[in-house]
């Protein structure tokens, strides 16, 4: 059973891992900001998610569990808004960034 | 090298480019910015010496971890303090600079900041 | 497993901090805040597997500190951000 | 042990090019979003050096509040003249560099130097933490063996506002701060300024009531509360309260008042200023943590706030 969750551990975290290096990637080499904002959205939800995931097993405790599921939602929330208030400004500013 | 020590050597060279900010660059929020760098570094090396204070079962020794949390909150209100009265200069001369040199009526009021 | 957490974490830091050069390039405002913003999230992520790595008691606190104010600075950002012909209109005691 | 080496070099070497580039970028906004991601990154490492209560302030004070303070003030000063701000000469810099240098190579070669593992007062720190009744014993050295200081900090951020306030336009008196408000009213902001807070108010005193035993305490809870108030003027749901309001200035002095009050009742009961009578110490102790969490909640929203901008309303 134990070697049966390490392994979801190391699975959702290798894939976690890249998200957020395709994320980076995108937002390198994007040619413009609304591309390089949605490549960025990506390692926030399914990055951090897939690694909270995977470090769910470790958790220790129903505690433990909730404030992994809360980083996570807190930090949903907060790319959600953030990448709408960004697109926003990248709007108002036309093309000249 | 430890964790410690690196993070000591890190503090150390924190210290340094915030000096060199603070004495190099004109803009007084950028001496704001820099003097901020410099005083984490400060608090980086009281770090270093909590954690090798390591003792009784804890892992950093609790004074300096105090000290530094003390240091923290006061080193934001004097940069609330230092950041408003740089706004309210920029809004009484329209400049933000330390210079009280000429054309500025106001400069008197700002020399202080 | 703690080896691989550890190293799991030094492998986001290194990512997001490649994303930096964002902050180097710009060219805009907005693309800088990005790459906070990834480095926020980065930081995050990196936190959460140092706290299960070694077991560091109250870490995953300081990340759930760290998601509550993921959206600050952006928040900032673009509430200062208005251009300044709008921002006279809606701050005109401001100025 | 290789890689936990190469996870710290790493991140000290993040921390020092973005605090590079705080000092080198061109532009003063640059340089303030290089700030927020290096105080992000200073509280990993303060997590690295077991000093999970400095994370805590770190990533609450450090990166976020100061954050929201230098974006807007980068973002207010953008239309500055820098005529006037003509930098260094060449080789003024270079003497500046070689001195900071000199400064910086003496700390590090110190801090090698220094004995290890150095002196500790951390016995001492857990041997008396039963007479506190606590658990943790950063809080223990904040508001008991050193609580004279904690004290005089509270006054300090007391008086950053009088400082503050006293910026304000003849005209503006008794008015409200020109809080961080929106340029626009934005749906999506609102919505986060609608959910965030009731989360990040659990969050707050979970985090000051853990501080009795675990990483925690009055400055970390109080500055997540207080970014709860910041979010809801950022989103434009608040106003900041006029500065002649009684009932935030109550707010703001109760902290230091409930501590010099008790500070005093314990010379009459327990023959000491700031000494706890034995057996009801931790009650005490958190008595005037919460308050002492309202007075921060309450205070950093005000110093990023500002001096009174408009004027008070008949």
């Amino acid at each position: 059973m134990s070697a049966a969750l390490d392994l979801l551990t190391i699975v959702a975290i290798l894939a976690g891992l890249f998200f957020f290096l395709a994320g980076t990637v995108g937002l390198l080499r994007f040619p413009d900001p609304l591309s390089r904002l949605h490549a960025l959205t990506k390692a926030d939800n399914l990055g951090l998610g897939l690694i909270v995931v995977g470090l769910l097993p470790r958790a220790g405790g129903l505690l433990g569990v909730l404030k992994l599921v809360a980083v996570w939602f807190l930090v949903l929330l907060a790319s959600a808004t953030v990448a709408q208030l960004i697109a926003g400004a990248i709007r108002r500013k036309g093309s000249s960034t | 090298m430890n964790t410690a020590s690196l993070a000591g050597i890190t503090g150390a060279l924190l210290v340094g480019l915030g000096l060199f900010g603070l004495v190099t660059n004109p803009r007084p929020l950028r001496k704001l910015l820099a003097f901020n760098l410099l005083g984490s570094g400060v608090f980086l090396l009281f770090g270093v010496l909590a954690r090798r204070g390591a003792a009784a079962g804890i892992a950093a020794d609790p004074v300096p971890q105090a000290m530094v949390i003390t240091g923290i909150v006061v080193a934001f209100s004097a940069t609330a303090l230092a950041v408003a009265l740089l706004l309210r200069l920029f809004e009484e001369t329209g400049r933000s600079t330390l210079r009280a040199d000429p054309p500025s009526k106001a400069a008197g009021d700002g020399s202080g900041a | 497993m703690t080896g691989f957490l550890l190293s799991a974490a030094g492998f986001i830091l290194l990512t997001v901090a490649t994303g930096l050069v964002r902050i180097l390039r710009g060219p805009g405002d907005c693309d800088r805040m990005m790459a906070a913003q990834l480095l926020g999230t980065g930081a995050t992520a990196a936190l959460l597997l140092v706290a299960s790595a070694t077991g560091a008691p109250g870490a995953v606190d300081v990340a759930l500190g760290l998601a509550l104010l993921a959206a600050f600075a952006s928040v900032a950002f673009v509430n200062s951000a208005a251009p300044p012909e709008q921002n006279l209109n809606n701050e005109a005691g401001v100025e | 042990m290789t890689v936990v080496n190469a996870l710290d070099i790493g991140l000290a070497a993040l921390v020092l090019a973005l605090a590079a580039w705080t000092v080198a970028a061109r532009e003063a906004f640059a340089a303030a979003v290089g700030y927020v991601a290096y105080g992000l990154l200073l509280s990993l490492v303060w997590v690295r050096l077991f000093a999970v209560d400095v994370a805590l302030t770190e990533a609450a004070i450090g990166s976020g509040v100061t954050g929201v303070l230098l974006i807007r003030a980068a973002a207010r000063l953008r239309g500055a003249t820098p005529a006037l701000d003509e930098p260094l000469a060449p080789p003024l810099r270079f003497l500046a560099g070689v001195l900071c240098a000199m400064v910086a190579g003496a700390l590090a070669a110190t801090v090698l130097l220094m004995p290890d593992p150095a002196p500790t007062l951390a016995p001492q720190a857990v041997g008396n933490l039963p007479s506190t009744g606590l658990g943790n014993a950063v809080t223990a050295v904040l508001i008991s063996y050193r609580a004279f200081d904690t004290m005089l900090e509270k006054v300090v951020l007391v008086l950053a506002v009088v400082g503050v306030w006293s910026l304000a336009p003849d005209a503006c008196w008794g008015g409200s701060p020109g809080a961080p408000r929106p340029a626009r009213p934005e749906a999506a902001l609102a919505f986060l300024a609608q959910v965030l807070p009731p989360l990040g108010i659990v969050v707050g005193i979970h985090i000051f009531w853990v501080g009795a035993d675990e990483p925690g305490g009055a400055f970390q809870g109080g500055a997540i509360l207080a970014a709860m108030w910041m979010i809801t003027m950022m989103a434009g749901l608040t106003e900041a309260p006029p500065v002649s309001s009684t009932r935030l200035r109550l707010v703001l002095v109760s902290g230091p008042a409930v501590f010099l009050a008790i500070g005093l009742a314990g010379v009459v009961i327990a023959g000491g200023f700031l000494a706890y009578p034995s057996g009801s110490a931790k009650p005490l102790i958190l008595f005037i943590e919460a308050f002492m969490t309202l007075t921060i909640a309450a205070t950093l929203p005000m110093l990023v706030a500002g001096p009174p901008e408009q004027p008070p309303q008949p």
